[in-house]
């Protein structure tokens, strides 16, 4: 039985199992909070999987249109625009913003196109020859990379989805597997502890009872000796006795195990 | 502070082939920083070794200001390993297809992860 | 009277080029080649052409950039030899033809050392049809003045830049691009001028190639003006002074701010030829309709003997030629089958 | 073109000055056509009918061989298979050469030795126009004619490069230009013919 390795090291006294009572209650509730948490963003995931799988699909039509466009604007200008392209790059025209927002407590970050449309780094190119198709590619491929925002938006969200869920569901086993058993463990012992000491103290006080009940015995024995002998009274101190005793050792056991020098020591 | 830290993100960096990085810098995604011209974009040819490759994935992924990064994916199969080791959010790292290399979304490292979630 | 003295010098040039525009790819070849499903058919299709197995060093897959790089380097192998059997005047009027690509060549190193890139890379991107000796040397300049002082002086592009050298001295991008089209302007009218001195009917098709040249620069120039900052006055400066729209039509053009008044100046002022590049029907763009009217040019110009406009002929529709490959393999590539057919068969 | 011009002009201005010199210098009776014909050698005027004869078809001839040779050279630089059947084109040329190969053979067999006494008469002043003329009507039709031959024969040379179905049509056009020297060719036999040996 795992009941004595796997359990919280603690005196098994009332207040312990009334507080592990409550941390059982604590993590039945945790736990099934978590499973929910962790079947909605698995529910948001999967459906982030799917749209990134058709995303990424999409992506590959969609970039071979964009490629396509300058294929136009290579047959347009006869020549190659890429270096002149490349050398008049200044600023981004188009950027991109991170928004939060919030599935189940996660934040997903999503991208939010940003066209800034002062900034116009290739107004010069294809000035003399091509320059409808520039335009033309240049609008596509905004187009295009707008879709590769998108999907870059549902990728990160993949990504911190996965993560989170991952580390949910090692929430919810770690308290389904681990934490919840050792708990109802520790409760089982506690109680068997607790069960041990009742039937202790009952068997102490049943001692006790016997040894007052000679001790009475011996004492009406002597006191019948004696009132034989001489007839006096003295008996009603003996039922007092064993409530007081009963109580000190509940509060403050420390004086009655000096007391009983009989007592079991476990504790 | 994170949302701190997306807000300086607002750029996109490329990693490609001559066509692919034309065409996304007439999209306008181009940066030239004024401080010291360092580029958000690297046109990949057959002379760039692995090694420069694999230089300039780090770069871009370890900058604080670039928030997606687009990659060939004929690109990214020559450093595979880097890019299927990369798993951070921040920057999302897209493969794309190129002109001469169709997409084949058995390659794409998060693609495949999806697959793997879903058993296929 | 040109038939008795054209063939003394260039008799055999000519009859090479007409050789070698023979080896054009037809219109039946190229329906052959839109049939293709996949590049390598494609490079199938054309080594039974004039290009043979032209692919043949280039390992596979094939990249679409080796069809236009390969089909580029043919022809200009082609050139190169006409050059070397030329004699005056198609000797000059074949420099002249490259001058056009010795200003993208300048212009394209001015702005790496702008940008400060390697110079290895940036001449290996020149177009080695505008090379000239010291254009390595370019890339020490700073700026127009230091350049045209230290190099250009020495290069026929020389008189071109006197007209750039009063614009700001600093070079930048947007200047980059200006100086590109007012280098083009100067050349092209340069060229005219050269033009004229030929022995008719030469100079009579090859003013009619310049003109056209020319009304496409300015129509180009009006319509991608619109929208940047420049002024009428820079828009006057890049755009030649020449053609069937000079002067009327182009004074009014630069004066436009929208595409459709562009156009209306055109119907208005300019000849009737012109008036069809408007007509979008079948997904022509002004740069198709341009394109087909060019070819048409050079057709016309293969049916008289004894020019030197075959040779300018024969150039332009080879690299139309090239464009052409160039564009039926990016559609194959691409998959993009129902736009195949927007290439321009020149025979 | 232009140069030809000048010459031309040149000649002219030459030639008036110094007329104009002798006339107003008092030698005007210098100018004299009937002395001047009269006292040159008829052997004079037919061997020059002969040279120029022999001379010009030659010329004319070389000259279309040249036109037509670089083009069919030129052409054949990517279509071989042209040379061959082009070389008609040469020989029409050649032809032409011959016809005035043949005239001044004919016109030089009237090459007699004459009488000094009767060196001047009717017969032999005749025979000596008959010559010269008769030679420059066979050697510019000739010129001409070669010339002709030479530029269609290089656009045959190009046509067929280009599409062989033209050649045939196209050297029907040639042949009609050869026959042209043909034309000179009779018509310098008729007027020679008539003309009688030097006696």
């Amino acid at each position: 039985m795992s009941g004595a390795g796997n359990r919280e090291a603690v005196f098994p006294t009332r207040m312990t199992l009334a507080l592990m009572k409550g941390k059982l209650k604590g993590a039945t509730q945790g736990h099934n909070l978590l499973k929910r948490k962790s079947e909605a963003l698995t529910k948001r995931f999967r459906d982030i999987t799917r749209r990134i799988d058709e995303a990424k699909r999409k992506m590959g039509k969609v970039m071979q249109t964009a490629a396509f466009s300058l294929a136009e604007v290579t047959y347009a200008t006869g020549d190659n625009i890429a270096f002149q392209v490349q050398e008049s790059v200044k600023s981004a025209r188009f950027r991109v913003q991170a928004r939060q927002e919030n599935v189940s407590g996660v934040l997903l970050p999503s991208f939010d196109v940003r066209h800034m449309e002062h900034i116009d780094d290739f107004k010069m190119t294809g000035l003399g020859r091509g320059g409808q198709q520039v335009a033309k590619a240049k609008e596509v491929y905004s187009k295009a990379v707008e879709a590769l925002v998108e999907l870059a938006s549902l990728q990160t969200a993949f990504v911190i989805l996965d993560e989170v869920i991952k580390v949910t569901n090692r929430r919810v086993n770690a308290i389904e597997h681990v934490i919840i058993p050792r708990t109802e463990n520790t409760i089982a012992y506690i109680n068997s502890e607790l069960d041990e000491l009742d039937r202790e103290e009952f068997f102490r006080l049943k001692k006790i009872q016997n040894n007052k009940q000679r001790d009475a015995a011996d004492a009406l024995a002597e006191e019948t000796a004696a009132a034989e002998a001489a007839k006096a009274s003295g008996k009603p101190r003996e039922p007092i006795n064993p409530v007081t005793e009963e109580a000190s050792s509940e509060a403050a056991p420390a004086a009655t195990v000096l007391e009983d020098e009989d007592d079991d020591v476990v504790f | 502070m994170a949302s701190k830290n997306y807000d300086e993100r607002t750029l996109l960096a490329v990693i490609g082939d001559e066509d692919t990085v034309t065409g996304m810098l007439l999209a306008g995604i181009g940066n030239v920083s004024e401080e010291d011209g360092s580029r958000n974009f690297v046109v990949v040819d057959s002379k760039m070794t692995d090694e420069q490759l694999a230089d300039h994935f780090q770069t871009y992924t370890t900058r604080k200001d670039i928030a997606i990064l687009l990659i060939n994916q004929h690109i990214a199969e020559r450093i595979r390993f880097q890019v299927d080791a990369y798993t951070q959010a921040f920057p999302a790292l897209l493969e794309i297809p190129s002109k001469d290399h169709p997409y084949d979304p058995e390659k794409d490292s998060v693609l495949r992860r999806v697959h793997k979630l879903f058993g296929e | 009277m040109e038939g008795l003295l054209f063939n003394i010098d260039s008799g055999y040039a000519e009859a090479l080029v007409r050789g070698f525009r023979s080896g054009l790819i037809s219109s039946s070849q190229y329906t052959n080649m839109t049939q293709c499903e996949t590049l390598e058919d494609l490079k199938l299709q054309l080594s039974a052409t004039e290009y043979g197995n032209f692919l043949g060093n280039v390992p596979s897959p094939l990249p679409t950039s080796a069809f236009q790089d390969k089909a580029a380097q043919r022809l200009v192998s082609q050139f190169r030899y006409i050059q070397t059997t030329a004699v005056e005047p198609l000797s000059t009027l074949l420099d002249y033809i490259t001058y056009g690509y010795m200003i993208d060549n300048v212009v394209l190193l001015i702005s790496g050392t702008v940008h400060s890139r390697d110079r290895g890379e940036l001449l290996e991107r020149c177009q080695p049809l505008g090379w000239f000796d010291t254009l390595p040397a370019l890339s020490v300049a700073t700026d127009v003045q230091g350049l045209y002082d230290t190099v250009l002086v020495d290069t026929p592009l020389a008189p071109y830049f006197k007209t750039c050298l009063s614009s700001a001295n600093e070079l930048t991008d947007m200047n980059v691009e200006i100086i590109r089209n007012r280098l083009c302007k100067a050349y092209l009218e340069d060229f005219a001028e050269f033009s004229k001195t030929l022995p008719s009917p030469s100079n009579e098709i090859m003013l009619r190639f310049l003109e056209f040249e020319a009304d496409r620069r300015t129509i180009n120039i009006a319509f991608n003006s619109i929208g940047t900052e420049l002024s009428r006055e820079e828009r006057e400066s890049l755009m030649p002074a020449l053609g069937s729209l000079y002067p009327v039509a182009t004074s009014h053009l630069v004066r436009t701010d929208e595409p459709e008044q562009v156009r209306n100046i055109i119907e208005t002022f300019g000849p009737i030829e012109l008036a069809s590049l408007f007509d979008n029907s079948n997904q022509k763009s002004l740069e198709d309709h341009f394109y087909l009217r060019e070819m048409e040019l050079c057709r016309d110009a293969f049916t008289q003997q004894f020019t030197y406009a075959t040779f300018y002929a024969w150039l332009r529709a080879a690299e139309q030629e090239v464009r052409n490959i160039t564009w039926i393999a990016e559609c194959i590539a691409q998959n993009q089958k129902t736009r195949i057919n927007n290439y321009i068969s020149v025979f | 073109m232009s140069k030809v011009v000048t010459l031309l002009g040149a000649t002219a201005l030459t030639a008036s000055v110094v007329g104009g010199y002798m006339l107003f210098t008092g030698q005007g009776e210098q100018f004299n056509v009937g002395h001047f014909l009269m006292t040159q050698s008829p052997y004079m005027w037919a061997l020059l009918g002969i040279a120029l004869c022999a001379g010009l078809s030659i010329a004319g001839a070389a000259w279309g061989i040249f036109i037509s040779g670089t083009s069919i050279l030129g052409a054949g630089v990517k279509v071989p298979r042209i040379t061959t059947k082009n070389l008609i084109s040469i020989i029409f040329c050649e032809v032409v050469a011959i016809y005035g190969l043949i005239m001044a053979i004919v016109f030089s067999s009237k090459l007699t030795v004459a009488e000094p006494a009767n060196l001047y008469s009717k017969e032999n002043l005749y025979t000596g126009y008959a010559l010269f003329w008769a030679g420059t009507t066979v050697g510019l039709a000739n010129l001409i004619c070669g010339v002709s031959v030479g530029v269609t024969g290089a656009t045959v040379a190009i046509s067929d490069a280009a599409d062989p179905s033209l050649f045939v049509k196209i050297l029907v056009i040639e042949i009609f230009g050869s026959i042209l020297g043909l034309f000179g060719l009779i018509v310098g036999l008729l007027m020679s013919g008539s003309a009688a040996e030097f006696s």
